[in-house]
């Protein structure tokens, strides 16, 4: 006997067509709603600053007088918390993910690392920022240096980028390894030449996004106290520097309105950075993107 | 930066100052570091762009953690100075006892506590320091501006305050309030633009801030006299303004001062253009003698 | 026709069975004494006892699951690769017991290759392919790497199909040709052992026949073990089948043996397609 | 084969090749180096567990532990000071619904319009666009919060304060919007191309295809990504100071003034609170709530996620 | 033997052919006339024309790389989840031309099962899978479920084997047993026409008797089309035959006609295995 019968499939086909429909109009409004308020997010920004956006703005330090207020310092020293931030979380977060996703057996340390990153994910940027003004700032006395900022930025999105770096390692499949093995290679080769080529691409998408996230983020910051005044550019891991993000709240923060402007043109300068990030990463994605 | 041929004569006072710094010390080099009050922050911020251009290779750096914020760090031995919209506190002066670190109040400027209104708000004109406590205490009550003056029109008042961790709140709630609490109703912010920005966009409300954000913007709201005393430069120098007048400070470490010629000279630079830079950012000068005084403090630390 | 019972190759003696004048007898390269393997609580490999001899080919058959590509993974000790694998017993590979702790699982890999079920080359170009394990193992010399691709891909019976596209991605090739792109790699470190998980079920006939024939091809200087559903092939190319069932040897014997009169009547039941 | 005369064995060379002593020495080392660098993440955690309990520890040496539990007053600045922190966390709570509400069905369906329906241009082009909102300052978003979606609110219902928990919710929701986009977008790009075909041949429409067989398939990668945005959304710090004011009430009202954690913790270290007070402390006790409460999320997230994991 | 030549068929023209009476004509479920496809530029299937006739197995063999799972993916359009794919020409099925745009491949599909060269379940347990079909076309009740569940897996010769263990993930089971599965997958919708593409190529030999008889079963009221490499399985169990070469039809006959006799030389060769 049938148990599937053709008229009522067919009568159940429109309805499920129109919900498909439906829903692929609902899928595609969400997108367009992420979409329209990055565009209105953006409109504000570019119609307030364009004006304060000139090659002075570039190359003056911060000045009292809006018209003469540069972000020299704030763009140059995030240039160099990136310096420092890039090398350091990636290392870690890139180590991490080949430990846990090629070397870590099944014990209790493991699971606990494991754990913990997870729960680091979770912890708010705020308190790393209590983190680092206590152990980098202080303990270890590095002072409110590119080097103590970047070490705590870099342990803010070591999980991000930890997890990203998993999800990739993880999607190699296992096939992939075992020719590796079956060749004689060893494990640390078939990690190199294989499982490492064929994640790197997520791992970047993901430690750029972290990255983005780095240079964005202004609490953690605030609570180090880094400073907003000062008229040199750092010469050293250990000078003391400002970062775009600072340097725009503080101009936020002014009493004159031109300052908000002044802000919208920071504020320019700092899209620009991430947009050229993020262009970074969708070459690489676009150009090594493999679906097995 | 700054000090062209066509910058106006204000800045031109400050550019002599900077360059007679420039003929006593020829190129001195080294690191300053401060932090500190808000309200404090563009007096610094103008001396050390100023200075920078007069000592390029100094490097002073300050931060804006607000007041108790700067005296943390300066605990710390983080800072080498630390401005400060109030007098320091007995807990922090006891922490440094603690630290070993030895310091050094330096007056810089006056700061006058600006209150405003809507400008269509024609009632409130003048109030008393009774009425403005009156107004901003809880009692627990919905207060209207009739409540204050039974002339006033039958409507409820809306209250924007400054964010109750600054100077300004500390100091309002000492004069006025007398320790009593705000009242509940009131918008609190950290950002005192957003205060200038409630109280212009509704008939009813009144606010308070420091001078320097009423100066900036005078065009859209209207300074209530408190006893008679409008709010001006004059009035907060001589002293008429009272109670809503309070003192600028920075404190220095004294060790930083004697082993380092830069932080040194960056205070005494400090001291020096003070008064002119107060009044560029809005605020009010101290009189001369009093930076003299302070001068020969910072002197006698060397 | 020579018929040499397992147990007394193992022994090393020269015995004449069914009459017939024992030919030399070939070396044994592994020998597998009493070995069990477990998944977790999953008993797959049961008191295994096997001698592969050199320069034979030996067939594993055996319905769907009864362990055929298990043992063929613990010959090269692939199958750790699963966390919860458990083994005990000894496979002498050339003497030495393989699963002995301190065997170098690298060594041994690359002195057994081996050719999986699914074809799975590396997400590289052709060349890249054939070449990652000579590289791997230090050659780095560009000529000797094209002489090695080059031999490799005919060995395999696709250099015409590719030689003018080594450097595109592997991927871009039809199953058939991805799995003997994946035998080409094998070959490239020229085994001592290879072993084959159903090397054909992608290929076509044409392929297959080629395969088949290289694989005679190949024992003259390797020992082959292959995994194989199709009883046909089995019969064709290899000396030795031995007949899995349940994780069970049932028998292991010389292949005409096996299929012209199996011992055990299971075997015949399932060479005669009446079991399942 | 191997009776080719110039060249010799494979094996040969591999043979002369093998004994580096190089080769095996970075076999033995590389795994206790990778170690060390995941004992880093451990670390940090201790560090920031050591840092809060340290300073913790000395403000319940004020305050009573019950008080600040179950205390429904926050006013450390009133002359007779109150800590008790159920006004932060409704306050906290409010934006984090408000925002979780906003992010998660718009997130995730981008993510399945991106993974099921996009073609693999569009995709290429509106996921990195998209990863730009995640990219975006928090400070900027604050002020866009502040200076745009209150307003438009304002304009839509006159209620709502200049002040309050909807407006940096649903902008906090925007911002971890893109978090959840991105990553349940590779968690579903991730199930095999031949798991698709496979219900597509047995004629479901697209929207089957990901709502019953992708969705599960990819559930704990999804569960993931909500749980690290919603964690983001509990720690937001500067859109919540500076749109949603510092008052700490405690209620269900979200038109009105309010103040999260993380805003009483900016407020404070960058305000006016003397070294060594009591409130100095508190944002320390303050922090310690956050991180205790991301953790007990993070705790039951994992939980979850552990369950309903699939394997292919 | 009938000997139906395909044009006659897609006349309807009843002939006799080699002087055998002609049996009643079975009807065309398939009509694909000049389809051609592109790969981008690449030219997969090049003029097609090929009638599928109803209750029939019709075998599609030919070397690897030659079209035939692009062929099998046309006649679900499964073929057009690869981006670049262009297609031209008609494919009838039942009357209506597939190809163009109106038609609905959901409903199409529904009607055309598939199953695949690789096993591809679900990740869920091995009932979720099975019931899968039916869920999405509306069937909720539990018990009919069951029975389409027993009845599907038992058609695919493999309900003793996961009977007690419906609820665990089919990724637990062996690469055959998964392909069975799959196969029931596909029954459980009780299609018009099955499409499969080297459904054995996984299976042992006592599973892959089972699913050849299945078909034989299967096709008193489906229509089967298999790719398939095995030549022999191609003559056990389909009554048509195509031969794909480069992408093109070389020939179609009937199964018997094509490997007694084949009219092209080419067809002979790969037959005899005489080239590649
Ligand atoms: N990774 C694994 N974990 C648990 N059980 C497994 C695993 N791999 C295989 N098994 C089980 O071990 C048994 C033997 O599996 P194996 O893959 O060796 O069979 P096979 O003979 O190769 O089958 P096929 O012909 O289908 O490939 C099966 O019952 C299978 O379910
Ligand atoms: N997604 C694709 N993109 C580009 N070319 C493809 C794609 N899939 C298949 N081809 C090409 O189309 C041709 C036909 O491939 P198809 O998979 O239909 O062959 P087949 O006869 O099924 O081979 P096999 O027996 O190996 O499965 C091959 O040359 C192949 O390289
Ligand atoms: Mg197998
Ligand atoms: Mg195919
Ligand atoms: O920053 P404050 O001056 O308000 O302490």
């Amino acid at each position: 006997m049938r148990y599937i019968e053709e008229t009522s499939v067919m009568q159940n086909m429109n309805k499920r067509l129109f919900r498909n429909k439906l829903w692929k109009a609902l899928f595609l409004g969400a997108v367009t709603i992420a979409l329209a308020s990055l565009v209105i997010l953006l409109y504000r920004i570019v119609t307030q600053g364009a004006d304060y956006l000139t090659w002075d703005f570039m190359t003056n330090f911060a000045s009292r007088f809006p018209e003469q207020a540069g972000i020299k310092a704030a763009l140059v020293g995030s240039l160099w918390l990136m310096l420092v931030v890039a090398p350091v979380s990636m290392t870690l977060g890139i180590g991490t993910a080949i430990y846990l996703e090629e070397y870590a057996k099944k014990n209790k340390l493991n699971d606990f690392i494991r754990m913990n990153i997870s729960n680091l994910a979770g912890v708010p940027s705020i308190v790393f920022g209590l983190l680092g003004l206590t152990i980098f700032v202080r303990m270890l006395d590095l002072g409110k240096s590119v080097l103590a900022a970047g070490l705590t930025m870099s342990l803010l999105i070591l999980p991000v980028i930890i997890v990203a770096s998993q999800e990739a390692i993880r999607a190699v499949p296992k096939e992939q390894r075992e020719a590796s093995f079956g060749m004689g290679a060893t494990k640390w080769q078939t990690i190199v030449r294989v499982v490492l080529p064929a994640a790197i691409p997520g791992i970047l998408t993901g430690s750029i996004l972290a990255l983005s996230r780095a240079i964005g983020e202004t609490a953690p910051l605030v609570v180090i106290g880094i400073p907003v005044i000062l008229q040199f550019l750092p010469d050293g891991l250990l000078s003391s520097f400002t970062v775009l993000p600072m340097q725009i709240f503080d101009w936020a923060k002014r009493p004159q309105e031109e300052f908000l402007f002044v802000a919208s043109a920071g504020i320019i300068v700092l899209m620009v950075l991430l947009i050229i990030m993020n262009s970074i990463a969708i070459f690489i994605r676009n150009k090594f993107q493999q679906r097995y | 930066a700054c000090g062209d041929d066509t910058e106006n004569t204000d800045a031109n006072a400050t550019n002599d100052a900077g360059e007679e710094t420039a003929e006593t010390e020829a190129t001195l080099a080294g690191e300053v570091l401060g932090d500190g009050s808000s309200t404090v922050a563009p007096i610094t911020e103008g001396l050390v762009e100023e200075y920078s251009a007069a000592q390029p290779d100094v490097r002073v750096s300050v931060g804006i953690s607000g007041t108790g914020g700067g005296f943390e760090k300066f605990i710390n031995g983080e800072t080498d100075f630390s401005n400060a919209s109030r007098e320091i506190k007995d807990e922090e002066v006891q922490k440094l006892n603690e630290a070993g670190i030895a310091y050094t109040e330096l007056e810089l400027a006056y700061d006058g506590l600006s209150i405003v209104v809507n400008p269509e708000n024609t009632w409130a004109q003048n109030l008393t320091l009774d009425q403005l406590k009156k107004i901003w205490i809880e009692d627990g009550t919905v207060k209207k501006w009739s409540d204050i003056d039974p002339s006033w029109p039958a409507e409820e008042i809306v209250f924007y305050s400054p964010g109750s961790d600054s100077g300004t709140y500390d100091y309002f709630d000492e004069v006025v309030l007398e320790g009593a609490d705000l009242v509940k109703a009131a918008t609190l912010s950290e950002d005192d633009n957003v205060l200038v920005q409630g109280v212009r966009g509704d008939k009813n409300a009144i606010g308070f801030f420091g001078y320097a954000y009423y100066l900036a913007n005078k065009e859209t709201l209207k300074a209530v006299s408190i006893d008679g005393v409008l709010p001006s430069g004059e009035t907060i120098a001589s002293g008429e303004y009272t109670p809503l007048s309070r003192s600028l400070y920075v404190y220095v470490n004294n060790e930083s001062v004697k082993s380092e010629e830069a932080v040194y000279d960056f205070m005494k630079y400090t001291l020096e253009n003070a008064g002119e830079m107060s009044e560029l950012v809005g605020y009010v000068p101290l009189n001369d003698d009093e930076y003299e005084a302070g001068l020969q403090l910072l002197e006698g630390l060397r | 026709m020579v018929q040499l019972a397992v147990q007394e190759v193992k022994k090393g003696k020269i015995l004449e069975v069914n009459g017939t004048p024992a030919a030399a007898p070939k070396k044994t390269v592994y020998d597998t004494i009493g070995l069990d393997l477990w998944y977790g609580e999953h008993h797959a490999l049961k008191n295994i006892d096997l001698a592969i001899a050199e320069n034979e080919v030996t067939a594993i058959i055996g319905p769907s699951g009864c362990g055929k590509s298990t043992y063929l993974k613990t010959l090269n000790r692939m199958v750790e690769l699963v966390p919860v694998v458990r083994t005990s017993g000894v496979i002498n590979y050339r003497g030495r017991n393989i699963l002995d702790r301190n065997y170098t699982v690298e060594e041994l890999r690359t002195k057994v290759g081996m050719v999986f079920q699914k074809p799975n080359p590396f997400p590289k170009s052709i060349y890249d392919n054939i070449a990652y394990g000579p590289r791997i193992h230090g050659i780095k010399n560009k000529k000797i790497l094209d002489e090695i691709v080059e031999k490799s891909l005919r060995g395999a019976a696709i250099w015409d199909e590719v030689k003018d596209r080594l450097h595109e991605n592997a991927y871009g090739l039809s199953g058939g040709q991805q799995q003997r792109i994946c035998i080409a790699r094998c070959l490239a470190i020229e085994p001592d052992v290879i072993l084959m998980d159903e090397p054909t079920s992608a290929l076509d006939p044409i392929s297959t026949l080629k395969v088949e024939e290289l694989v005679q091809e190949l024992k003259d200087n390797y020992s082959i073990v292959i995994v194989t559903h199709n009883m046909q092939q089995a019969a064709r190319i290899s000396d030795k089948t031995a007949f899995f069932l349940n994780g069970e040897v049932i028998e292991f014997d010389n292949t005409d043996h096996i299929f012209s009169t199996p011992s055990d009547k299971r075997t015949e039941d399932y060479i005669s397609g009446r079991f399942g | 084969m191997r009776t080719n005369e110039q060249s010799p064995s494979v094996q040969a060379m591999i043979a002369a090749s093998r004994n580096k002593k190089g080769k095996r020495l970075l076999e033995k080392t590389m795994p206790k180096l990778l170690l060390l660098t995941a004992l880093i993440s451990v670390l940090t955690t201790f560090g920031i567990v050591f840092t809060l309990i340290f300073e913790t520890v000395e403000f319940f040496n004020r305050i009573p532990l019950l008080d600040f539990i179950t205390g429904v007053e926050w006013l450390p600045f009133a002359g007779e000071a109150q800590y008790g922190i159920l006004p932060l966390i409704a306050g906290t709570m409010k934006v984090t619904v408000i925002a979780v509400l906003v992010a998660v069905p718009l997130g995730l369906a981008a993510a399945i319009y991106l993974s099921e329906y996009a073609s693999d241009s569009a995709r290429r082009i509106i996921k990195p666009v998209l990863e730009v909102l995640a990219g975006i300052p928090t400070i900027v978003y604050g002020f866009f919060a502040l200076t745009f979606v209150t307003p438009v609110l304002q304009m839509i219902s006159p209620d709502i304060k200049i002040f309050n928990a909807l407006s940096p919710g649903i902008v906090v929701g925007i911002m971890i919007l893109p978090m959840i986009t991105s990553l349940s977008e590779d968690a579903m790009s991730s199930v095999p191309k031949s798991i698709r075909e496979g219900a597509l041949g047995l004629g479901s429409t697209k929207f089957e295809v990901a709502i019953k067989v992708v969705l599960p398939a990819a559930l704990s990668g999804i569960v993931a990504s909500i749980v690290l945005a919603v964690s983001r959304a509990i720690g937001e710090t500067m859109i919540v100071s500076l749109a949603g004011g510092s008052t700490p009430t405690l209620d269900a009202n979200v038109t009105g003034s309010i103040q999260t954690m993380t805003a009483y913790i900016v407020q404070v270290s960058t305000g006016d609170a003397g070294y060594g007070t009591t409130i100095y402390y508190s944002i320390y006790a303050v922090g310690f709530t956050l991180f205790i409460f991301t953790l007990l999320m993070n705790l039951l997230a994992q939980y979850i996620s552990k369950r309903y994991r699939e394997e292919y």
